[in-house]
């Protein structure tokens, strides 16, 4: 697959299509890939990387590559191509400027898994019939391929893309995924037991930020949480209040937005598992509002955006569930 | 399930009134010379479509036990929809803040138009009733705005 | 040496934390591990190193620095310091624990920080010799032997018994205070386990990473080379970097308005965030390069500059793992390097 | 616990003088009279309204004024906009003082002085002329050029005409960079007038206002003959602590705080362009 893509970068690139490429630059380990725009056929040669590990999203970067001068070629996986969509919705990328190159998706390797089986000074990583063949210093070590995977991947809602000029390999479909079993079990509990679990969860909250810059969908000029006039710039957790506030409102902010790329949750260096705070309320809406998947196209109208004068009122919150 | 009652515990709550209904609905009940809890501090909002959820959340750091959106009635929006957008997001925060396991009685919206004075009162009255059986909001509160 | 059996630790925590307060490293339930109060029956954590780097106990994250009453024109100060209590890290790694002096360097030079020096007059580090280091170690480039660390006080383990000596006074006052539970052991094994992590040490792969061509002396060069555009292009301008890192020390101070007073505190801040420095005039770094490009000239060259060569990097590794992108000192370090 | 420099004063502010239509100048002194702390010329001390906001300010006032220190601010943002919006008798927050000083007992002892100062530059510059004018003896020549937007930006115009003006040994050169009415003086930008003035090049050169003045005039200073270890200024990047702790004023290795924020123009030359 990477061969496939680099010849067709580098042909697209011959024949003038496009100026610049935005995939993935191979790092120091097996693991750490660095998203990177490439500019020459030498560059794509020595360092474009697409292996299990390349799980970075690299729609965003699109924002600020996609108003440059040129074309720029993007490969974009499914789960990618949601987030994309829903920047051209949006008018926040320049739809013109961009070649989109699909890509097969999943599911994606997360060095973090590996780390956690006690697996330390990884120095290499094949996948040999789904069983991870792992070289370290201390010797060769395995693991099941499908213990490894990313949350995100685990969960996968399609394997479809929904924007594309081209495509290398088969046009996918959506899945049937299972991917709101945990809203749903939290669902379920007390409220005393939910309150336990997202204090435990979001006190480790270190307020790095990095589950926002990564979020295609938080496209703002200026957060809330950087300006000082807002009343709500903070840059540590001072109190277990701003801790809630931040990522409730951080949710909140991309409520109807959010494609459920789950680059929040694989960035969390903490392993918070932010992702369920937008799957809370994607599986609201679905519910409440009617299916709606964000970045499945560029022209309906998002849910906040949109009333239905029939609309049920607050109160079927207070009627539902577990108190 | 709260044991006891927690009658002597004065709520404080925080009451977002829109411009056009709920709040001539307060001033209704007053000059009707109803009475509604003290404890009820109201701040008067253009359209009950302003009210940010950070609005909500910010009320409960400054010690708001609970806190109440009041707006027109679904149709009767002075901005003719703003309230069908309210209606939506607040759903949502609410349904967010009980996931986060926060009492869901602490929060509410209720629509009260300008002729609904005895309405507002009720509600009122009803609203810290609940509160106060909850007892003071200790899930979204900020230690440092706690007066010692 | 005095050493204490393995399966003698428990004992050796519950009679640490008898007179003063023991952090040790725990496993969390996500497999990563952390700091945690000590409380009867909790396991030393088998990992590496911890999430977060110690440098908490010294320099949390937020801490109140004053309040203040304000009333009409007139403005109350209240001084909230505390003096700090005795505690005990144990189990800091050989990384972490040269992490303390680069800090120390920070806030012990004049003015004094009091609010740091307090804590750190308090604490005993009690440091843990590695057996297992990983690919992303790379404390040997600073002159870091993991398995002799710093600290207070050394620990090191052969697999059966843990060995403890003092390096000061503190630490030694530390061993006294438990030295009815250790007696004197036979250093012939532990000598063969270091040997060993010495050479697997050797093998990793940033073993020959050096600093060589980085210092005080490189200021302009390094800040005009052509890298780190390309270097810094798909950063997120996030924090995770600075916030796991054992020698990050920018802090932010701010105000706190609580309704009935103020709170002034401060706060770790990053000079990867977009207003680190802006003004109500401008912003002299501007883009993403700028920010980026200060973070790695102060741990490479102004750090050095200002501190007889010693680097603001440890080579615990932590960037390496944690960076949302994977951007990290040793790929800046290897791009820049100009022989 | 030993005092913190984190911990601040506090100091009232017993006059506000309108010198500009966005300049104030405020007259700070301590509960109980007399000056918060003593300080040297050049530097500075972080200012704040607890609440609003916290910023490093230079100390307009000599140290030879042992009743008061002053402090010229321009509205511009967040804190200052509330500085000059509060009245006399307000209490602030003040520490300090920071920084290093211009080297008025050391380098500058004997020599022939020459300040340009543009719009609010003149604020830290003032506290060196006012120290240099009170101990006379000690240095030769002194000339000032001061160059404004117009004559109602001219900061501290009142002193410069009735005390500076008046003194034997010292030459003020006053412009303003458009004509107006009311005004017979020299017309026309900083950089401009120096070069027409045409100074001694044997004179220490002290130099403070927005950067694009320094940058023309610094080089119009060097066709003229003078060299950059003749040359002092003063900067200004945002700061939280003032001792060089909370790492953000930097230029390459120098903090602004603590290493400055006086430089002679060859020690900044040596720093990246930063600022």
């Amino acid at each position: 697959m990477q061969e496939a893509m680099i010849n067709k970068a580098k042909q697209l690139l011959a024949d003038g299509t496009v100026d610049r490429v935005i995939g993935w630059k191979r790092g120091e380990f097996a693991y750490d890939i660095t998203p990177a725009v490439f500019e020459t056929a030498e560059e794509l040669e020595k360092e474009f990387v697409f292996d299990d590990f390349t799980a970075a999203n690299v729609s965003k970067y699109l924002v600020k590559e996609s108003k440059k001068e040129g074309k720029i070629l993007a490969f974009l996986k499914p789960c990618d191509t949601y987030s994309f969509n829903q920047l051209t919705k949006e008018h926040r990328v320049v739809r013109e400027n961009v070649y989109i190159v699909g890509i097969p998706g999943g599911p994606k390797l997360d060095a973090e898994k590996i780390k956690a089986k006690g697996i330390t000074g990884i120095l290499g990583v094949k996948n040999e019939n789904y069983t991870l063949k792992i070289d370290t210093v201390y010797g060769e070590e395995t693991m099941p391929f499908y213990e490894a995977i990313l949350d995100k991947c685990a969960t996968c809602k399609s394997k479809k893309h929904v924007v594309y000029d081209e495509l290398i390999g088969d046009e996918g479909e959506v899945l049937d995924s299972n991917r709101f079993d945990m809203v749903e079990k939290l669902e379920n509990m007390t409220a005393q037991e939910r309150y336990d679990f997202w204090r435990g969860e979001l006190s480790k909250c270190i307020r790095c930020n990095a589950c926002r810059n990564v979020c295609p969908a938080c496209t703002c000029e200026k957060c809330v949480f950087d300006n000082p006039n807002s009343g709500v710039e903070n840059k540590a957790p001072a109190d277990s209040f701003e801790e809630n506030m931040f990522h409730i409102i951080r949710a909140f902010h991309v409520a109807g937005r959010c494609t459920d790329c789950g680059e929040c949750s694989r960035v969390c260096p903490q392993h918070i598992p932010l992702h369920l705070l937008n799957r809370k309320f994607i599986k609201d809406i679905n519910s409440l509002y009617g299916e709606y998947q964000a970045g499945e196209d560029t022209t309906s109208r998002a849910p906040l955006n949109d009333y239905k004068q029939d609309d049920c009122e607050t109160t079927v919150v207070h009627e539902r569930g577990v108190e | 399930m709260q044991v006891n009652d927690n009658k002597d515990f004065q709520p404080l709550i925080v009451a977002f009134c829109c411009n056009w209904c709920s709040y001539a609905g307060a001033d209704l009940s007053g000059t009707n010379r109803l009475n509604y809890p003290t404890n009820v501090k109201i701040i008067r909002v253009p359209c009950s479509c302003r009210v940010n959820p950070m609005f909500i959340l910010r009320a409960f750091q400054r010690g708001a036990d609970g806190v109440i959106l009041c707006g027109c009635h679904p149709g009767d929006c002075h901005y003719t929809s703003g309230n069908y957008f309210t209606r939506r997001r607040m759903t949502l925060l609410f349904s967010m803040l009980d996931f986060l396991g926060i009492e869901r009685d602490r929060t509410r919206v209720e629509w009260v138009s300008a002729a609904e004075g005895a309405k507002f009162a009720a509600t009122m009255n009803e609203f810290t009733e609940a509160v106060r059986k909850l007892g003071p909001n200790r899930r979204l509160e900020d230690l440092r705005c706690r007066k010692q | 040496m005095l050493k204490i059996s393995l399966d003698k630790l428990d004992k050796l925590f519950e009679a640490i934390s008898a007179s003063q307060t023991l952090y040790i490293p725990v496993d969390r339930e996500d497999g990563a591990a952390e700091y945690k109060k000590y409380e009867n029956g909790m396991k030393l954590s088998s990992a590496l190193n911890t999430l977060r780097s110690a440098k908490d106990f010294f320099f949390p994250q937020t801490e109140n620095l004053v309040d203040f009453k304000m009333e009409g024109q007139n403005i109350e100060v209240i001084d909230v310091r505390e003096e700090s209590e005795d505690f005990v890290i144990f189990g800091v790694r050989a990384c972490d624990a040269r992490s303390f002096t680069i800090l120390d360097k920070v806030f012990l030079a004049e003015p004094v920080d009091s609010y740091y020096k307090n804590r750190r007059d308090h604490g005993t580090v009690v440091t843990m010799a590695c057996t297992r280091p990983t690919e992303t170690c790379f404390c040997g480039t600073f002159g870091i032997d993991a398995a002799a660390p710093e600290g207070d006080a050394a620990c090191y383990s052969d697999g059966e018994s843990l060995f403890i000596e003092a390096h000061n006074e503190k630490g030694q006052k530390f061993i006294d205070s438990i030295s009815s539970l250790l007696e004197d052991g036979d250093t012939a094994k532990l000598e063969a386990v270091r040997a060993k992590t010495r050479e697997i040490l050797k093998k990793l792969p940033l073993a020959n990473l050096t600093t060589d061509n980085f210092g005080g002396d490189k200021l302009n060069e390094y800040f005009n080379s052509d890298k780190w555009g390309e270097l810094s292009e798909s950063c997120l301008g996030c924090g995770t970097c600075t916030f796991v890192c054992p020698t990050c020390q920018c802090y932010d101070i701010k105000d706190f308005n609580t309704g009935h007073g103020i709170k002034r505190f401060r706060c770790w801040d990053s000079c990867m965030y977009s207003d680190f420095t802006k003004m109500a005039h401008g912003n002299p770094r501007l883009t993403q390069l700028e920010r980026f490009r200060q973070r790695f000239m102060h741990k490479l060259v102004y750090f050095p500059a200002n501190n007889n060569g010693e680097f603001g990097c440890v080579g615990c590794g932590r960037c390496l793992a944690k960076c949302p992108i994977s951007m990290n000192i040793v790929k800046v370090m290897k791009a820049l390097e100009v022989k | 616990m030993n005092n913190d420099t984190l911990i601040p004063y506090i100091g009232v502010v017993t006059d506000i003088r309108q010198d500009t239509p966005d300049v104030k100048t405020f007259r700070v002194v301590s509960p109980e009279g007399g000056k918060v702390f003593e300080h040297m010329p050049g530097q500075c001390a972080m200012l704040s309204i607890p609440g609003v906001g916290e910023a490093m300010f230079s100390i307009t006032s000599s140290p030879t004024n042992k009743e008061f220190m002053e402090f010229s601010i321009k509205k511009c943002g967040c804190l200052t906009t509330w500085l000059h919006a509060m009245d006399v008798g307000q209490q602030i927050t003040i520490r300090g003082p920071y920084g290093n000083a211009f080297p008025v007992e050391s380098d500058l002892k004997g020599k022939d002085l020459l300040f340009i100062a543009g719009g609010i530059g003149l604020a830290p510059l003032r506290s060196v002329i006012n120290y240099v004018r009170d101990n006379r003896a000690n240095y030769g020549d002194v000339q000032i050029i001061y160059g404004s937007r117009s004559k109602d930006d001219l900061v501290d115009y009142k002193e410069i005409i009735d005390e500076w003006m008046n003194d034997t040994g010292i030459e003020v050169n006053l412009t303003i960079d458009n004509p107006q009415e009311g005004w017979d003086g020299h017309v026309g930008f900083v950089p401009n007038y120096v070069k027409e003035l045409d100074p001694s090049i044997n004179k220490t050169v002290l130099i403070c206002g927005p950067p694009i003045m320094i940058k023309f005039t610094l080089a119009g200073l060097k066709e003229l003959g003078f060299k950059e270890t003749q040359v002092y200024t003063t900067m200004e990047l945002r700061m939280k602590c003032g001792v060089g702790k909370c790492g953000r004023c930097n230029i390459g290795n120098k903090y602004v705080c603590k290493d400055g924020p006086v430089f002679r123009f060859d020690q900044l030359g040596e720093l990246p362009d930063e600022y």
